[in-house]
């Protein structure tokens, strides 16, 4: 079983040499610190920079410059700095190679639920719906059950929609699983994990083909 | 062309209750801190303020909230405040919230003379209730609106008295697009020089979308998720 | 009679403080050269500059700085420059508050006809289209007759449009008249030139009512 | 993320007959001249080229002309090119003209993932001939599509190997939009630096919008219009 770093870890084997990403809050945000060393990935955020570095160090923090989750960060050499409608231009447009972001439900016809439980916690959609909306690649960060131990991949989400037929593949603590027309397809175990553990964590369609190999972390 | 007023009072002047503002900034970062303030003391209410977030409890627009001035609240992310989720979810305040990508899109289309455009953002959510579905090349997209305001509220960093401004960093973000938007826009500055001093070719809003500027003070600029990492010594 | 710049000396006279204004090529740039002393007015180029100057001295023209007519020119202090997307806004937005432009036509009901003569003159509508179809103030700036003694001022245009219902003034070398809905309104004559005169050379409907001034220039 | 090309001709590979090419520029200001004539010496055939002007006759879009390398031009003003009037009116060549504004507007749009928005301009005449018209506060607007191209050219100032782009006074004007809306977009810049030497704030075109980068040569920049004023002695 997978921590959120080690969620992160495998994550940051999806990307390619010279794509953008965005990252959101949480366990995306991790996946900065494991990108191999042989590729260059650009990280955007959403309030307006492309070429995020690390966070900066003690006493250099500037109250200028952050990121879409308000914290401080730095920028790198070849950073570029823009307005709101301009990030979202390059959202919609689809100049981002890839999304991932985190979420309280995925349904496993790719629906997304990660912004709204009525009448409790209303924080808003911030960039999400736009992200979801218009990228081609859309991977999903998350633990694969809610702190009560209930499924988040999900026959139908139960909360209100971030977005519909987005999802392309999720990696949880579990598992990582892809979106196709029968359901989630198990592409590979975590570290420990039983097949039969997945599938009593799953309350969505499961597909499982052949011998399922365990992540090379 | 100046524009300079001589003080935030002069700069607030003219906005009353009820009114439509918008307030450019992100979290707290790029806010405009002198006129929010002067709106708190001026004690206007029922406002519908526009603006991406809602301040923290006790800074930015939650100053707003806390004496009660505003009626509604249009905004993409709300979280990390107590008080507006408080007042929300009591239904004393109005919320409209959109995705942040249409909120700046509308913005710049209010500011841009487009009355309304297509968007995949939002489809098949409570986002597109009511709004009118098309698809281009087999994707779905709503019709949005344009968002325009009686009065724009905008932060730079430099600016000059024909109302040019720069902006500094990620502090930027909805600044430009609301500053296009408002039928009256004011912009407070850190630093306010006499036409010439910008170069041209790095204006990030030409001075023709701001119809009144002053050199603000005693800017705080909290920082949210104070994030560092440590010197290797 | 005016001559060209007579009918931009009339024009600058309608200037009025702190205004940005946007002048078409041809009769309307020269209106640059007449503002009054005592006020300030900032002229837009289409192209992408607000705070454009005069022409640039001999030997200090820069390619990189031209007006909508492909003119050198200079930048005055404040000015801004921007691109093509965002001066368009400016103008669709209304943030310009007077428009000048030529016309090959302009009828009664306030349409005007500047960019194409079919199967003889292509040359495009440029910014026309949008300007008039965006400013609440647009002025034109013409001619009364054509080189052949044709009245440019039409009950109905003949030639392909540019906008409809959109002019407020025109400003020609006999006189200033203003488009209302019972037609052309006469406001004043040139200096020199009889009612009977702008009515010959007047094809519209044109509306007299009492003692016609004449400019005072 | 090095985006360098090591020359004109790499730039523009891929770049065949038929296919859709968007090139930045305002008349002669800004124009990519280094692609211009690689594009003319390839004769590469049948192009659709979206570009406010088509050059003159001896310089810019003019040269693809003169060889009948262009099949269609998507343009707002054509004047000042004897051998395009010849071309269009006897039908060689296909021409689509398009408001200025509009123009610019659709390529924006064409990057920014909206495929469609309402504009005032055109209402009323042979431009809005099949458009849907809709009505906003009383005032008639026309639907107009998003512009695509196959590969945009354009030309900046300074560029660095990310791609990040500056433009130099109004040789800005249609680059930094059709910067946004090619599939593969080309930067031809007279001054290329290393990553880290442009300010992050002075950006005009962000990186991300441009595939391929390389500093051009022999810049003749040749002045349209070259109107002077004595110098008072």
């Amino acid at each position: 079983m997978l921590d959120k770093n080690g969620i992160a870890r495998r994550i940051a084997q999806e990307l390619q040499d010279k794509w953008y990403v965005n990252l959101g809050i949480g366990i995306p945000t991790l996946i900065a610190n494991h990108v191999p060393d042989d590729i260059e990935v650009t990280f955007q955020s959403e309030n307006g920079i492309l070429g995020m570095g690390p966070f900066p160090f003690e006493g250099e923090e500037d109250a200028d410059l952050i990121n879409a989750g308000k914290q401080t960060i730095t920028a790198l050499p070849g950073a570029a700095i823009f307005d709101s409608a301009t990030s979202f231009a390059m959202i919609r447009g689809q100049h981002i190679q890839l999304t991932v972001l985190g979420a309280m439900e995925v349904a496993d016809n790719g629906n997304i639920a990660n912004w709204k439980i009525p009448g409790r916690m209303v924080k808003g959609m911030g960039g999400a719906m736009d992200l979801v909306a218009s990228a081609d690649n859309i991977i999903v960060a998350m633990m694969h059950t809610n702190k009560r131990g209930k499924s988040k991949l999900l026959r139908q989400c139960s909360l209100p929609l971030t977005g519909v037929g987005c999802v392309k593949r999720v990696v949880t603590n579990l598992a990582v699983l892809d979106v196709t027309p029968n359901g989630f397809k198990l592409i590979e175990r975590a570290p420990g994990v039983t097949v039969e553990q997945i599938q009593e964590a799953t309350e969505g369609r499961l597909v499982v083909e052949g011998d399922i190999p365990e992540m090379n972390l | 062309m100046d524009k300079r007023v001589n003080s935030v009072k002069d700069a607030i002047s003219g906005i009353e209750n009820n009114m439509t503002l918008m307030l450019g900034g992100f979290g707290l970062c790029g806010i405009p801190e002198n006129c929010i303030s002067a709106l708190v003391e001026a004690n206007i209410n029922g406002l519908t303020c526009i603006s991406n977030n809602a301040g923290v409890d006790d800074f930015g627009l939650g100053l707003l909230l806390q004496k009660k001035q505003i009626r509604k609240m249009i905004s993409s992310y709300v979280g990390e405040n107590d008080e507006f989720e408080r007042q929300m979810l009591s239904g004393e305040l109005e919320v409209d919230l959109i995705p942040q990508g249409s909120l700046a899109a509308r913005c710049y289309a209010g500011g841009a003379g487009i009355p309304a455009f297509f968007t995949p953002a939002g489809y098949g959510t409570e986002v597109a209730e009511g709004k009118e579905i098309r698809y281009f090349n087999g994707k779905p997209h709503l019709l949005e609106h344009a968002l325009e305001a009686d009065y724009a509220i905008v932060k730079a960093w430099k600016g000059d008295w024909d109302g040019n401004l720069i902006y500094k960093g990620t502090a930027r973000n909805f600044n430009p697009a609301m500053a296009m938007a408002g039928k009256i826009t004011i912009a407070e500055v850190e630093i306010l020089v006499a036409p010439g001093e910008l170069d041209p070719n790095a204006i990030h809003t030409p001075g023709i979308f701001v119809q009144r500027i002053f050199q603000g003070v005693n800017y705080e600029k909290r920082i949210e998720q104070r994030t560092v990492q440590a010197k290797l010594s």
